[in-house]
């Protein structure tokens, strides 16, 4: 029975996401608990199928009972299972945010939202989960197609920033799908476990390297990965609150889980650290990525814009992580999907409170809003000390693995690279900071305390300030226990010829 | 834009027909992609799920989960639409 | 704004001959439709093809006889409903499978309540989901259909259409 | 060496940082009970770090692993006599400063009062953390949080340049930060380990120019918040916060933990041996003399009480790294007492500098004229840190002078014996000024020629502080056991090496 | 030289079709030309797919005979197209048209709002207004 | 598998999709895509995958059309490009 799991971590939400649409026909109201009680489902499953795998290994599960290569099985190890329970877990903490901000940006299309809510989080547990390299395209779609119809309904240049994501992702999926029709043309599979078989005795052929070649460029599409980032700034920015907050921490990360995925599983580390040099310019493009995204964060004054532009430099973060393709490195990339995941979830999370309660996202409106909004705030601060990576916060300790790994490979200008960002993130954080705490006074103020006219403490609902609280703590004990993660979990998920 | 749009075209065409110097000829029947896995469709599919049409039987049973896959796809799109651009009128629900 | 449209497709045509033809045709299109999905098993088709016909057959009612007249015959919440009716129906399917002690989407598992054997349980599961697929993309496909062309008021006036 | 394992590192580090939620929670609603958490951490964090003394003095390391990444890579706390003795100064100095920081804060009704005694208890826990740290990992963790929890106090009177002195902080202090992450993590990728080991235990692991470079590294990193000469310049700029958080940045928590992590580097990462095999020892205590004597001078130049304070702070830490990297025996009890008897000097200065702030509202050391008469027991405090500051005895100045002294001649430099004299003569040209004008000038205008002192909260700390010198000068091992302390860390460092 | 581009013309074709679709999608102002570059670019990827399931000499992939008690002998495997890629092709065409109706979609709304399909258009707008 | 007509056909598929990008009138554009698929649709066939192009000579040249119709006729029917 436990194996079911694996069927229902997405068959619950799939089926949930349809009647959806008939709940919101007979009562509106009742679509919020549906769904948050739907996505309980996901993780219960998922942290079902962690403990399986935690256990007895990992395993495969296989749909229509077909044997693969023939069928198509679930491939459930420990980084699948890992990045399932991120997804699932943000995905809730998400889904319970939503309400208030939904109500509030989209009051008219609350029943499509949280129909294609449950549908992308379907999509993006479906391309975690699955073990075929074609049912990874199909869910890539299912998550692509319902993202573009959630950011496609936010602010002004919404739908410009949605038809961009469209040809652009588009773009990405059509490369991964050539890349799955020259491996198919040179192996017949399609199953990854039997790629990875056939695939050492054709690591030569030109086919697998273009097949390679095309997968890496349509994977890093989607995850935005520097020069092929365009999309993404404005896509994440102008989408809805809830929405940014499940696509800035998710979408990415799968992105980068499938790199992972393709590069060590599909392929052998032998092929895509010996063979081909790919590794060498990704960790260079990742390094430009940190560098354009922490700098673009910087000339930003709208606070969402500039998380925006953050989530490009974190994409660099992992790739580099994978890049350095040794023991250490990889650890600290898997370690930074989950970590990365909470933090940015927290973060945009936070934003969407404060947009939702003052109206702007502008870094110089802030003032005063530790008095506002103190829990939002302090949800905020522990994040950002977390991105700019002071322990005992989780953000230190991927950073940590990452930067042993960048010596380790004898990349000292990884390794440079990745100290520069948070020192660029001190200064991109700090700058919110001060202006929401220390906004300088006048002189007569400072020095009798509380005459200034009385600031009404107006926090978020409770909706929207208990999953940030929750993700506030989870960044901290992520940090704390993150020993516990490694060799509990993730030490397994790297690849063991490392 | 355009300039870059072609040099990106012209190079992506070019690193696909350099992969294509090593395929299998066209038509050729023990090409891999022929001779690893659909052959095993072709035997026995018919027998196992009694539908002659290999096509239909490989894709709604062998890869159902695919086909699933793909009806979401249509269903997304559907509420991506409605989502999108339907409007509420005065006086009515939904 | 006024934007001087070319042709309006959920305008009722005023073609005789246009309306006549498709009033035959129609029907003939929809049993097409049935045949193609029923009989996917043995040639050329099944939910998916037919599906996109049955989706074609209403789309073509649209354009000649007008938006009111099709939606009387297929409202906008009968179709959203049979949308989701067909995801249902393919994932229930799996979802039965998974019930009667199978993995998601195993057919065989069916021939406990079918009793036919294994392959025939199989054939007709494969013919359930194959529905289930044709319902779907018929209503995924007006749904789009309706959504672009009225601009999302598929049952409002149409004279008083303005954006 | 013996090992005992014990939860008690971890409740010292913890206890105050319970407390700092425990404030946070209290908030303004109940001033009473949110000072009294502090008291009550403060006195417990004390008597658990006392309690530990006896145990260290035996000869054994006290140990308790809070978490495991990696083999060799794991948070842990390990006791041992060096990191006891900043653990004791740390911990007794904060009750010191939690009853005065009270009596500051009260007197001048300053704002945002719970987040200064929440950032005050982070700070202190930290602290404490980085005295028990086993390794390097560990210790870089609560450097970090020492770094974040003493920014709110840097940047307290929000004033706007209260915030560029913040951003200038932030600014060294976490270059500094990635710097060392940078070296550290080579280190663990050079030996696999990052554990402190009395004596060094780099030796043979790299090159020398490796190692010459992470030296440098390692000790810009700690540097910067030791105020070594050319990082120093947050130090006089941090000025702007109060008084009781320069009282702690400079005597105890930050630049302690500075210099603390600089003398791990040179005595317990490096060790003697190896610095004297690459020959750095050397030209570091040319670099660090180069410190005293310029911080000295420049320390004349000022007029803000403050800021010459913070002048000297800056001088005599870097006469505790001259004294550590001399490697003789001598010199490095010298330093490494110094640590203690200079934190409880510099925080007596500190306090009277804030006690004169919160009565007369006097910042400058030209306004100082006469004002012993009104409040002799702050300038006679001041009076007996200043001298003891200055290496005249019986105070306890004399004693790491003295080592320090005997150091040099140990080590055949006679130069840096003419750079304590120096120093010490600075220091006298700049104090006794002040006591001078204080006691025998014409009172100014507006001091009161009878008896008014600030409130007795501020007072009596400052004046115990005050006490102590004198009895850590006549009896060097009195109650906190500084002296055998120090010579037992010296002991395993040069016993090893 | 032309032998070698007979003997794989088809991948020829499609890799033309697909840089023709490639260069409308990125190149073209007009939101309407990209899509059509959108659906070249996708037709042509099935194309390729197909190309790769086909024998030469070979039939459709459905057997002649009826399924139902079909016997034991063996079916031939040269004499059926490779059904694997069709099945992955129908998969594809539905996700391609389900892209391009989402992508419809978006373009009324843009159309809604800035009044044009242009590319440069809608940027000199928003540069106008200050977005 | 005659070689000649897939010559041809391969080649009207060419001029469809050159045509369908350079008419400036997007109905026609759109038309000629549909007359794309539709060649498109015959080509694959004539390779034996006949549920392939099943559905694409209903999706394409189908359903396809007649929704790059409905957006095009909801909103501009020139392209400048």
């Amino acid at each position: 029975m436990a194996e079911q799991f694996a069927a229902l971590v997405i068959v619950v939400p799939l089926i949930a996401s349809l009647f959806v649409p008939l709940i919101g026909w007979w009562k509106k109201e009742l679509c919020y608990p549906w769904v948050v009680a739907v996505l309980v489902v996901p993780l219960i499953s998922s942290l079902g199928v962690l403990n399986t795998v935690m256990t007895t290994g990992k395993f495969s599960y296989r749909l229509g009972g077909w044997a693969p290569p023939w069928g198509i099985e679930y491939m459930l190890d420990h980084l699948s299972a890992f990045v399932l329970v991120i997804v699932s877990f943000i995905s809730l903490i998400v889904a319970i945010y939503a309400k208030k901000s939904v109500e509030d940006e989209l009051p008219e299309k609350t029943v499509p939202f949280y129909t294609l809510f449950l549908l992308l989080v379907t999509g993006l547990l479906g391309i975690v989960i699955t073990g075929d390299v074609f049912n990874l395209f199909v869910f890539l779609e299912i998550s692509a197609l319902s993202c573009y119809a959630l950011i496609a309904i936010g602010e002004e240049g919404a739908p410009i920033a949605a038809f961009n994501y469209i040809i652009i992702g588009t773009i990405g999926a059509c490369f991964y799908l050539l890349g799955v029709g020259y491996l198919y043309i040179a192996t017949g599979s399609l199953n990854m476990a039997d790629l990875a078989n056939i695939l050492p005795d054709l690591y030569h052929s030109k086919v697998i390297l273009i097949a390679f070649a095309f997968f890496t460029v349509g994977v890093a599409v989607k995850a935005g990965l520097f020069p092929l980032h365009v999309w993404l700034p404005d896509a994440y920015c102008t989408a809805p609150s809830a929405v940014s907050a499940l696509i800035a921490p998710l979408m990415t990360k799968v992105a980068a889980y499938v790199m992972i995925r393709v590069m060590f599983t599909v392929f052998q580390p032998h092929f895509s650290v010996d063979i081909v040099p790919v590794f060498a310019i990704l960790g260079w493009l990742a390094v430009f990525a940190i560098f354009f995204g922490g700098i673009k964060a910087l000339a930003q004054t709208d606070l969402k814009r500039m998380l925006v532009y953050i989530v490009v430099a974190e994409v660099g973060y992992i790739v580099i992580g994978v890049s350095v393709a040794n023991r250490m490195g990889l650890t600290g990339a898997v370690l930074h999907i989950m970590n990365d995941a909470v933090m940015m979830a927290c973060l945009f999370l936070v934003v969407g409170a404060i947009f939702y309660k003052t109206g702007t996202r502008d870094i110089h409106q802030l003032r005063y809003l530790n008095k506002k909004m103190p829990f939002t705030m302090a949800a905020f601060t522990i994040t950002a000390l977390s991105m700019v990576g002071i322990p005992p916060a989780c953000g230190f300790f991927s950073k940590w693995y990452l930067i042993l790994g960048s010596i380790e490979a004898g990349q000292w200008v990884w390794a440079a690279t990745l100290l520069c960002s948070s020192l660029i993130n001190a200064v991109l954080f700090f700058r919110v900071i001060e202006c929401a705490y220390f906004k300088p006074m006048e002189p007569a103020y400072a020095h009798d305390g509380g005459t200034h006219e009385e600031i009404q403490r107006d926090e978020a609902p409770l909706t929207m300030l208990v999953p940030i609280v929750i993700m506030a703590a989870g960044v901290i004990l992520l940090g704390l226990f993150s020993g516990n993660i490694i060799s509990s979990v993730i030490q397994f998920a790297v690849p063991a010829s490392f | 834009m355009k300039v870059i749009a072609l040099i990106a075209a012209l190079m992506t065409g070019a690193l696909l027909i350099y992969g294509t110097e090593e395929m299998p000829d066209w038509g050729d029947p023990n090409s891999p992609a022929s001779s690893h896995v659909s052959p095993k469709y072709i035997q026995e599919a018919t027998e196992k799920t009694a539908t002659p049409n290999i096509v239909t039987a490989v894709l709604a049973d062998y890869r159902s989960y695919d086909t699933m896959g793909e009806v979401v796809v249509v269903f997304t799109a559907g509420i991506g639409c409605i989502l999108m651009l339907r409007k509420k009128r005065k006086g009515e629900g939904d | 704004m006024i934007i001087k449209r070319t042709i309006d497709m959920t305008k009722q045509s005023d073609d005789v001959i246009v309306k006549t033809l498709s009033r035959l045709l129609i029907p003939f299109m929809q049993i097409y439709a049935l045949y193609v999905i029923a009989h996917g098993h043995y040639s050329p088709g099944g939910g998916f093809q037919g599906g996109v016909i049955l989706g074609a057959s209403i789309i073509l009612l649209v354009i000649t006889y007008g938006l009111d007249n099709a939606l009387r015959k297929m409202s906008e919440r009968l179709n959203t409903i049979l949308c989701s009716t067909g995801v249902l129906i393919y994932a229930g399917i799996g979802l039965l499978c998974l019930i009667l002690g199978g993995n998601y989407l195993d057919y065989a598992e069916l021939d406990q309540i079918l009793h036919v054997g294994i392959a025939q349980a199989r054939s007709l599961g494969i013919l359930g989901v194959e529905v289930g697929v044709g319902v779907t993309v018929m209503a995924g496909m007006i749904s789009i259909f309706l959504d672009i062309a009225t601009g999302g008021l598929p049952s409002g006036k149409i004279e008083g259409l303005r954006d | 060496m013996d090992v005992l394992y014990s939860s008690r590192p971890l409740w010292a580090v913890l206890v105050s940082m319970i407390a700092a939620f425990l404030i946070l929670a209290t908030g303004e609603r109940n001033r009473n009970l949110r000072e009294s958490w502090t008291i009550l951490a403060a006195l417990a964090k004390f008597l658990i770090v006392f309690s530990m003394i006896p145990v260290i003095l035996q000869g054994k390391v006290i140990e308790y692993t809070i978490v495991t990444f990696y083999p060799g890579l794991l948070l842990q706390f390990r006791i041992d006599a060096f990191g006891m003795l900043f653990g004791v100064i740390a911990s007794s100095l904060w009750i010191a400063t939690s009853f005065y920081s009270i009596g500051y804060v009260r007197g001048l009704n300053e704002h945002a009062q719970t987040r200064y005694f929440f950032a005050f208890a982070m700070c202190l826990s930290s602290t404490i953390g980085i005295a028990f740290s086993a390794n390097l990992l560990t210790f870089l963790v609560f450097y970090e949080i020492l770094t974040i929890a003493t920014y709110p106090l840097v940047i307290h009177k929000e004033s706007k340049e209260g915030i560029i002195g913040g951003r200038k902080y932030l600014v060294y202090t976490l270059t500094a930060g990635c710097v060392l992450l940078f070296a550290i993590a080579m280190i663990y990728h050079m030996t696999g380990t990052l554990d402190f080991k009395a004596g060094g235990f780099l030796e043979g692991s790299g090159s020398s120019s490796v190692l010459i470079m992470l030296f440098a590294m390692l000790i810009f990193g700690f540097g910067v918040k030791a105020g070594l000469m050319p990082m120093h310049e947050w130090l006089p700029t941090a000025m702007v916060a109060p008084t009781p958080v320069s009282a702690l940045l400079h005597a105890v928590a930050v630049v302690k933990a500075g210099v603390f992590g600089c003398l791990r580097v040179i005595l317990y990462v490096f060790g003697p041996t190896l610095l004297h095999d690459l020959g750095i020892w050397l030209i570091m205590a040319y670099i660090a003399s180069f410190t005293v004597v310029v911080a000295g001078f420049l320390a004349l130049g000022q007029d803000h009480l403050k800021r010459r304070l913070a002048f000297s702070t800056i001088n005599n830490l870097a006469l505790i790294v001259v004294g550590a990297v001399l490697l003789t025996k001598s010199s490095m009890t010298g330093g490494i007492i110094h640590m203690a008897n200079h934190a409880f000097m510099k925080i007596t200065l500190f306090f009277c500098a804030g006690a004169l702030h919160v009565k007369m509202h006097k910042d400058y050391v030209s306004q100082l004229d006469g004002i012993g008469r009104q409040m002799p027991l702050t300038m006679g405090a001041f009076a007996l840190a200043a001298i003891g500051l200055s290496g005249i005895p019986p105070m306890s100045g004399f004693i790491s002078k003295w080592f320090l002294c005997l150091g040099a001649l140990e080590a055949n430099q006679i130069i840096f014996l003419f750079v304590f004299l120096t120093s010490a003569m600075l220091d006298v040209a700049f104090f006794f000024p002040i006591i001078y004008n204080s006691f025998f000038k014409k009172p100014m205008d507006d001091v009161a020629t009878h008896f008014d002192e600030a409130p007795m909260l501020m007072v009596i700390p400052l004046v115990i502080t005050a006490l102590f010198t004198i009895i850590f000068g006549i009896v060097p091992d009195a109650f906190f056991r500084f002296f055998s302390i120090t010579s037992l860390a010296v002991q395993n460092i040069m016993g090893v090496g | 030289m032309l032998e070698y581009i007979i003997s794989k013309y088809n991948f020829w074709i499609y890799v033309i079709l697909m840089m023709i679709g490639l260069y409308a999608m990125m190149g073209k102002r007009n939101f309407v030309k990209k899509l059509i570059g959108m659906n070249i670019f996708q037709s042509a990827i099935i194309l390729f797919f197909v190309s790769t399931g086909v024998k030469a000499g070979a039939t459709v992939p459905i057997l002649s005979g009826h399924g139902h008690g079909h016997g034991h002998e063996l079916i031939e495997v040269a004499k059926y197209i490779n059904p694997l890629p069709h099945v992955l092709m129908l998969t594809a065409i539905v996700v391609s048209i389900a892209t391009t109706g989402v992508a419809l979609a978006v373009l009324i709304l843009i159309y809604r709002r800035y009044n044009t399909l242009e590319e440069d258009e809608i940027l000199k707008i928003r540069k106008d207004t200050g977005v | 598998m005659i070689w000649q007509l897939d010559l041809i056909l391969l080649l009207f598929v060419l001029i469809c999709a050159i045509g369908a990008l350079t008419v400036k009138d997007l109905l026609g554009a759109v038309i000629i895509l549909g007359a794309y698929s539709f060649f498109m649709c015959i080509l694959w066939t004539e390779m034996g995958a006949v549920d392939v192009a099943f559905t694409e000579a209903a999706v394409g040249a189908g359903i396809g059309t007649v929704l790059f119709i409905a957006a095009v006729s909801k909103t501009k029917r020139r392209s400048k490009d």
